[in-house]
């Protein structure tokens, strides 16, 4: 069975981070008062990206995504998903905050070795903003794992589940509160899409990529939305019993973001950290400190 | 008066010293300082014999009958005079030497332009 | 057994040689000094067991002890002659090579005389005694000061002879004063009545000797001399001023502070008065960029720590400092000896123009580094035990008052690493500007040199082989009625 | 084996290299070569003993004492290890450089003195050989010249300022106890008062910490470790400022003994939160720092503070599991900072003298090994799993958030972003982007230079898939400190909140890797296309300009640089100017006119009889 | 989605593929770019059929060159579409591309876009408008189920020419030709 979920779970992450892309950008259509491409629309893409003529920098170039991928798959075996988790016990929350680092870190040393300027601006511009909302993302964490006690991820949904999710928990709300304020930062969505922007550094740090290489890319980026909305959901709406409730609430989620995600322009990288470290920050470290002060 | 007639010599020794040390001290002239300090060294001198000086004393000869003990110069000091007072030409001669020599090569005794070396 | 009396006559003896044998050949006479210290070095090392058993008191004149003139060998008397005997032939060496013009006979002489004059400080039991030997010290040294003749050589030797003779004056009257008080010249007499007498003479008295003394030992506000004197003399006398004139001065002053008048309390006094002069002598130096100005003023440093090591008064940091009153010796003279020649060969004594010495002038260097970081206190030099020694002499005593003392203390260590290993980073890696000749020094000033080193690094490994002597000179200068006993028996 | 043997071997070793050099250089870097290996040898072979050598009876009434513990055995292997791969790496680096015989007779000097250091069995041989070590340090430190010069001033300024406390603080030791002998000053230590113990811990703690560079003491490292030749910056921040590190873990788990250090200042601020206050501020502002660098060596410098950080986060912490942390962490960061100093040595080799990170670029195509090092030495110095950098970070944020300590895990992870930051830039702006033209003909790292990164990147691996390894000799260190022994698998760690398995790690990672792989094998042709064939708007590339490292992280610059100011080093060379100026000031007291100084004798002699007669105070 | 689309799936999913997925670059030469903006955008909403414009050619299979071709753009054209993966589609956009149009005897545009690059296809008109791009969208998609839109092909077996054309106008070219083997044959 856990074998079974090993490969299996993967593959579901796939299919749901694919939907999502699809439904994304179906929703954004919608709200632009656009019919919008069909939902299978990314899995046509990524199918097309794969038959092309792909153009290699180097072998880092190929090896950088591959790692990038591999770790997101990784990330994917660690998270539960409606109760299943198939690498519980491997070092819990500190491994995925960890292999959470290789996705973007592959990206950057492929891109990096594209020798595309763009590529580089767009890395810089992602690990700064990471570095912005990795400061109040790490303090709900640590708001979350120093209330339950625990660094395994699944300690923490179970704990969620016998009492009530963090969100509904009186000390952990401004934790959760704080984590849905950063949340589109932390799946690249509008006001915060500016590593990735287009027009002006050409898409950034996937400049470079064609053919099979961007259906990795692609992939992973489906993989990079699943993680992002099941970390949420695991961490702070108390993950689900079954893969289907878990589905929901991701469903749930990503439609807060895709709003967002529609509302906003985008801000540059200095004024996405300033606000990052402002109001995210200190309603996480106003949370941590309650948390530490009240004991559970 | 018989203080003075005790002290005498003291006080001319201190006065000495004191006119001695003025010169050094606010002369600026190497040769006056120098002056100076051969008035020092008189002036302790002085100071020296009156240590062991007795007013109307007589020379330290034992073997001369009708001199007592109590009325005899102390020798010591003299002795130590006359050492200081070699010690005291000598530095003088020395120093005189170096002025010389120090005007010949800066053109000027005066102390206060003699300051290359400083800080 | 020799007697002690031929450390002081038989190079006296010789000095008054050198003219002679100069007249028959110059080249001969520059040996004599070489040949005096190299006996006064067998002498003392010879009288050094039975000094350390039992000193030994030579009465001059066959009168007794309080009437005659004596010598008082002891442990400290002995120490300081084996100093002066080392540091004299070491030099003489050296000068063999480095004095070669003007009237070297004179030199020779003089050097002598100068030497003959510390060990007769050293070993005399007599204030008037002392202050005749002073004199000699004191006088050869304002002539050697000036041996050059240059403008610089001159002026100094005239500043320090002012100064000089004002502090001779000073120690007279003192002398007359204590004279006038006891009657009698002997130390051991006048420390036998010292206790008895009305305190403000004899304050007075021992003012005007420490302040007298303290001219010549550099002792803060009394030591302006001192490094125009040792900058501007030629370099194996600024190693002989620093290795042994201003020790002796030291000498005089600790001999008379605590043999004569056993002034206890005095010397919480002087304890701020050496970190006073420490750290005065430390800031100069660190300010300097002429080489030996800042060798110069790093002497007044040393001699700072000695004072505030020996007014600690306790067995430890009095053994303490006179370790570190045999490795300044040592590591000071080495360091003008070789910077002497590095001078002589840039032809400046600017810190900058030792650039690229260290490639030119390897041996030369690296004896400088020795001579530097032995001062600085680094093992596996002697100026470590010697550091070592004196804080754990202060810091045993465990008051706080101490405990700032020896942070003062350190911090003047510091900044004196910080100077020294400046000119180290300037002479081994600084680039110079274009001349890499090699011009190392001649043979037998590197062997001068290469003796001071060895010593050093002797010392700095094995301690334990001069540590009796310090210990037993540290007992003399503690047990005060012993060495009455001695002399007056 | 004895341990006397082991030191006349490395000091003699480094003797006679100078001696050897003057004959020929073949035959010294043969001599050397050999004589690290032999010291390696040796260390290797004392594994497991206790050994206790008294050398020399009697220094000052001291008596010298060598022995060899776990903890001394793993630093000394660490230390000989890298001393070897060091002087192997300087075999190419130093070849036609000048005076190369005093460089390696200093670097075998240095490693003999970090050998003695860990090796000491009592205060005063450890305090003689680190002040051997301190100044045979800033002889290297200079060598370069030029810069090199005020960073070995202020090195061994600051270095001296520690050591003359420490000096202090043993003689205070042993005015109380009469002992410097480790054995005796623990024993001494039971009964001593805590301000006491305070107040040595603070003397020691101003040495060590300078050495280990931790945050007040930090400002000497960036500039020694970047102007100091690469192949001894290897040295200096692999294991010569973690000398630091072991003072620390010495006087608290040996000398102090823990439970007096957790109990000091328990009722008000506890020491040992301070230090890891200490050590958090360690961490989070060197990291920042570090990304501002422009210079390749100055940013792995700062990071090296940085990561000192976080062996005094792991060991203040003094739990079984966070001074393991803090250990393996030590043996870590010795083993990836070591590697990466090597790869700026290797490039800095080959471009003769470049580091600076604005003019460099696409490296990875002329060294590609020196590359695949460099990124598994920046994995392990971030902390990727698999590398072991992710283990013992691990330990430490496990025990923070264990130990309820959020705030100072936040640093630590914080920290982690921010070495991700730098370690890319130092990457990126070396290795990937475009080759400028001028290195079109670069060729590979020479063999001697290769070997050495080689086997430190084999470690970083090993260590991180087989964390077993070296845990297994910490946890004996950990035990020997008296605390709960570690549950170590060679897999990493069984524990009942929350275990680590690398072996599950592994296997996933590979899993991915393989699967990935596949897929992307299995997509369309894939073509090589040239560095100048690259997308610039349908512009033809413009040679040497299409790269973006100048100012890579300009915007997080603007935002933080005006808040980032290392005060504490404008404090010190204010202070160094204080001091200048105040001997500038007191030296014009000699003012050059001998009457003043007439003056001075006799107004001293005036205000001595003066004071005398008024209050008589003698 | 209806059966025939679905057995069209089965049958050649490449085909199908790609062209659902036309991705045009971004890249705008002339006028004609004006017309873009409101084909990718709520009036049109290209995205309907998969085609949106992409940043840059790497991500592209469609080359639309909207307008007049300068001498100075042209340069930029052949290094875009050499930069472009295969299979790629191009089509002209506007008679300017076709024959000069009203820029035919300017002395900096060129007459003939399909002398430099191949053209699966070409829009006339001045402007075109939105309409005529999802005609021309639409034709696209059967030469591509038709195997016709073989532009790509072309340019590989008429490298050469292409190139020595491109050469004519352009001068020495600054970037080394892209298929060697043909060249030399």
């Amino acid at each position: 069975m856990r074998i079974l979920w090993l490969v299996l779970s993967p593959l579901i992450a796939l299919a749901v981070g694919l939907f999502f892309l699809g439904l994304s950008r179906r929703v954004m259509a919608r709200i632009h008062w656009r019919y919008g491409p069909p939902l299978y629309q990314p899995l046509i893409e990524i199918f097309r990206y794969f038959t092309q003529k792909g153009s290699s920098h180097g072998v880092l170039f190929g090896l950088g995504i591959v790692l990038s991928l591999a770790g997101s798959i990784v990330v994917i075996l660690f998270l539960p998903f409606g109760g299943i988790c198939s690498m519980s016990g491997s070092g819990g929350m500190l491994v995925v905050l960890y292999m959470m680092l290789l996705a973007p870190l592959g990206i950057a040393l492929s891109g990096g070795e594209a020798a595309n300027p763009n590529a580089s601006i767009g890395i810089s511009r992602k690990l700064m903003l990471a570095l912005g909302y990795e400061l109040p993302f790490l303090l709900i964490v640590l708001a979350i794992m120093t209330h339950y006690d625990t660094i395994s991820l699944v300690d923490i949904v179970s704990a969620q589940r016998e009492t009530a999710s963090a969100f509904a928990s009186f000390p952990l709300v401004l934790s959760g509160i704080a984590y849905l304020l950063i949340l589109p930062a932390m799946l690249g969505m509008r006001p915060f899409e500016v590593v990735h922007a287009p027009q002006e550094i050409s898409s950034g740090p996937i400049a470079e990529y064609s053919g099979p290489y961007l259906g990795l890319v692609t992939i992973q980026h489906a993989l990079t939305t699943f993680i992002g909305i099941s970390l949420f959901v695991n961490l702070v709406w108390g993950g689900a019993g079954n893969p289907f409730v878990f589905f929901l609430k991701m469903l749930v989620v990503l439609a807060f973001g895709l709003f967002v995600n529609a509302a906003f322009p985008r801000l540059r990288v200095e004024q996405a950290v300033r606000y990052l470290w402002r109001w995210p920050t200190l309603i996480a470290f106003v949370g941590l400190i309650l948390v530490v002060t009240l004991g559970r | 008066m018989s203080f003075l007639q005790d002290y005498v010599y003291y006080i001319g020794a201190f006065g000495l010293v004191l006119i001695g040390l003025f010169i050094i001290l606010s002369r600026r002239n190497l040769i006056k300082v120098i002056i100076g300090l051969s008035i020092l060294d008189t002036g302790i001198n002085l100071f020296l014999i009156s240590v062991g000086y007795i007013s109307k004393g007589t020379a330290p000869i034992f073997s001369k009958p009708g001199l007592v003990a109590e009325d005899m110069v102390d020798p010591v000091p003299q002795a130590l005079v006359l050492t200081s007072i070699v010690i005291g030409v000598a530095v003088l001669a020395l120093a005189l030497a170096l002025a010389m020599r120090l005007h010949k090569l800066h053109g000027t005794l005066d102390l206060r332009k003699i300051g290359e070396l400083k800080w | 057994m020799v007697s002690p009396v031929l450390l002081i006559v038989i190079p006296l003896g010789l000095a008054f040689c050198v003219p002679l044998i100069g007249m028959v050949s110059k080249r001969f006479a520059r040996f004599v000094p070489v040949v005096a210290c190299l006996f006064n070095l067998v002498v003392s090392v010879q009288l050094l067991p039975a000094v350390l058993s039992k000193p030994i008191v030579v009465d001059l004149g066959g009168f007794g002890a309080p009437f005659s003139i004596n010598l008082f060998v002891g442990p400290v008397g002995i120490l300081f002659s084996l100093l002066i005997a080392l540091a004299g032939f070491v030099v003489s060496l050296y000068a063999l090579a480095y004095i070669d013009k003007g009237p070297t006979t004179r030199y020779h002489t003089l050097y002598l005389l100068l030497l003959v004059g510390a060990t007769g400080v050293v070993l005399t039991g007599d204030v008037f005694n002392l202050f005749v030997f002073f004199e000699i010290l004191c006088i050869s040294s304002y002539v050697l000061v000036a041996y050059r003749g240059d403008k610089d050589g001159v002026e100094s030797a005239v500043k320090y002879l002012i100064q000089g003779a004002l502090g001779s004056a000073l120690l007279l009257t003192g002398i007359g004063l204590l004279y006038g008080l006891f009657g009698t010249l002997n130390m051991a007499h006048i420390a036998v009545q010292a206790g008895s007498a009305d305190p403000i003479p004899l304050f007075v008295a021992m003012a005007l000797i420490v302040v007298g003394l303290g001219v010549e030992a550099a002792i803060f506000p009394l030591n302006a001399w001192l490094p125009d004197a040792h900058s501007s003399a030629p370099s194996s006398i600024s190693a002989i001023l620093s290795g042994i004139a201003i020790e002796v001065g030291l000498y005089a002053v600790v001999r008379m502070v605590f043999t004569v008048f056993g002034a206890s309390s005095m010397l919480s006094f002087l304890m701020f008065l050496g970190v006073l002069t420490l750290l005065v002598g430390e800031l100069c130096a660190f300010a300097q960029s002429n080489i030996k100005r800042m060798l110069a003023y790093s002497s007044i440093g040393q001699i700072g720590l000695i004072i505030f090591a020996i007014a600690i008064a306790t067995s430890g940091s009095i053994t303490g400092g006179f370790f570190q009153l045999v490795s300044h010796t040592l590591s000071k003279a080495l360091l003008f000896l070789a910077a002497g020649y590095m001078i002589y060969r840039s032809g400046s004594m600017d810190i900058s123009s030792l650039e690229g010495m260290g490639k030119r002038m390897p041996l030369t260097a690296f004896a400088f580094a020795v001579g530097a970081f032995s001062l600085v206190g680094l093992p596996p030099f002697a100026g470590f035990p010697s550091k070592l020694l004196i804080i754990r002499g202060a810091l045993a005593d465990g008051g706080a008052l101490l405990a700032l003392l020896v942070g003062l203390v350190l911090l003047g260590t510091v900044i004196e690493g910080a100077y020294f290993f400046r000119v180290i980073q300037t002479v081994f890696f600084k680039k110079g500007d274009g001349e890499t000749a090699r011009c190392e020094a001649p043979a037998i000033a590197l062997v001068s040199m290469f003796v001071l080193v060895a010593l050093i690094i002797v010392i700095g490994v094995y301690p334990s082989l001069i540590i009796g002597v310090l210990n037993s000179a540290a007992s003399e200068l503690l047990v005060r009625a012993d060495y009455i006993g001695r002399v007056l028996g | 084996m004895s341990l006397e043997l082991l030191m006349v071997v490395a000091l003699g070793g480094s003797l006679l290299t100078y001696v050897l050099g003057r004959v020929s250089s073949r035959l010294r870097n043969g001599f050397a070569v050999l004589v690290s290996l032999a010291l390696v040898a040796m260390v290797a072979s004392l594994y497991g003993k206790a050994l206790h050598v008294s050398y020399y009876e009697d220094f000052l009434g001291m008596s010298l004492v060598l022995r060899v513990s776990g903890l001394s055995w793993l630093f000394a292997m660490t230390a000989s290890t890298l001393g070897c791969l060091s002087v192997v790496f300087s075999l190419s680096y130093m070849k036609g450089k000048e005076r190369t015989s005093f460089y390696y007779s200093m670097l075998l000097l240095v490693n003999a003195a970090m050998l003695g250091v860990v090796l000491s069995g009592d205060l005063l041989s450890l305090f003689i050989f680190w002040e051997i070590m301190s100044w045979s340090t800033f002889l290297l430190i200079s060598y370069n010249g030029g810069p090199a010069l005020a960073a070995g001033m202020k090195y061994f300024v600051m270095s001296f300022v520690g050591s003359l406390a420490m000096l202090a603080g043993l003689l205070t030791v042993y005015g109380s106890f009469g002992t410097l002998e480790f054995g005796g000053v623990a024993a001494g230590m039971l009964s001593a008062s805590p301000g006491y113990i305070l107040a040595i811990f603070v003397l020691f703690g101003v040495a060590f910490g300078t050495k280990n560079a931790i945050w007040p003491f930090h400002a000497w490292l960036p500039p020694a470790h970047s102007e100091a030749p690469s192949p001894f910056s290897a040295i200096l921040s692999g294991i010569l400022i973690k000398m630091g590190v072991y003072g620390f873990l010495l006087i608290i788990f040996v000398l102090v003994g823990l439970r007096n250090f957790m109990a000091l200042g328990a009722d008000g601020l506890p020491l040992h939160t301070v230090l890891s206050i200490v050590g958090a501020i360690t961490i989070l502002f060197p990291t920042f720092m570090a990304i501002m660098q422009n210079d390749a060596k100055k940013l792995l410098a700062w990071s090296t503070v940085a990561q000192a950080g976080y062996i005094i986060l792991g060991i203040s912490f003094g739990t079984s599991l966070s001074v393991a942390g803090g250990v393996f962490h030590f043996v870590n960061h010795a083993v990836f900072k070591a590697l990466l100093f090597m790869v700026v040595g290797t490039v800095e080799y080959r471009t003769k003298g470049v580091r600076d990170l604005d003019s460099l670029g696409g490296l990875i195509k002329k060294m590609p090994l020196t590359f695949a090092v460099a990124l598994i030495g920046v994995c392990g110095l971030i902390g990727v799993p698999l590398t072991n950098g992710f283990v013992s970070k691990w330990l430490i944020y496990k025990t923070l958030i264990l130990e309820r300590s959020p705030f100072l895990a936040l640093v630590a992870l914080f920290g982690t972003w921010g070495t991700i930051l730098y370690s890319y830039k130092f990457l990126h702006n070396i290795f990937l982007g475009q080759l400028p033209e001028k290195y079109k003909d670069l060729e590979r790292a020479p063999m001697t230079m290769r070997l050495p990164m080689t086997v430190l990147s084999i470690v970083v691996v090993l260590f991180g898939v087989l964390p077993g390894i070296p845990l297994s000799v910490i946890n004996s260190i950990d035990t020997s400190f008296g605390l709960k022994p570690l549950n170590v698998t060679l897999w990493g760690l069984a524990s009942d909140t929350g275990a680590l398995n690398t072996i599950n790690i592994l296997a996933a990672v590979f899993a991915g890797l393989l699967i990935v792989w596949l897929v992307l094998k299995s997509g369309g042709r894939k073509v090589s296309v040239d560095q100048a064939d690259n997308y610039a708007a349908g512009a033809a590339i413009p040679k040497d300009k299409y790269q973006y490292s100048v100012g890579f992280y300009a915007p997080l610059t603007r935002m933080v640089a005006p808040y980032l100011k290392d005060f504490m080093d404008s404090f010190y060379m204010r202070l160094a100017g204080w001091v200048g100026g105040l001997g500038s000031g007191i030296r014009r007291i000699y003012t050059g006119y001998v009457g003043d100084y007439a003056m001075y004798i006799v107004l001293f002699l005036a205000a001595l009889i003066f004071v005398q007669l008024t209050w008589s105070p003698w | 989605m209806d059966r025939n689309q679905l057995t069209k799936w089965f049958k050649a999913p490449t085909k199908m593929a790609h062209k659902y997925s036309l991705h045009a670059v971004y890249f705008c030469t002339g006028c004609g770019v004006i017309e873009i903006p409101p084909t990718i955008t709520a009036r049109w909403d290209a995205e309907r059929f998969g085609v949106i414009p992409a940043a840059t050619p790497r991500h592209a299979n469609l080359f639309l060159i909207t307008g007049y071709v300068s001498v100075k753009t042209l340069r930029a054209v052949i290094r875009t579409y050499e930069q472009m993966p295969e299979p790629k589609f191009t089509v002209g956009f506007g008679s300017c591309p076709i024959n000069g149009g009203m820029y035919w005897d300017s002395y900096n545009t060129i007459n003939q876009l399909d002398k430099y690059i191949p053209i699966d296809g070409w829009i006339a008109g001045c402007m075109p408008r939105p309409e005529a791009i999802f005609v021309a969208v639409t034709h696209l998609w059967t030469l591509i189920d038709k195997d016709m839109a073989d532009g790509y092909k072309r340019y590989r077996k008429h490298y050469a020419q292409y190139r020595a054309n491109q050469e004519q106008v352009l001068g020495e070219l600054e970037w080394p030709p892209l298929f060697q083997s043909e060249r030399e044959g």
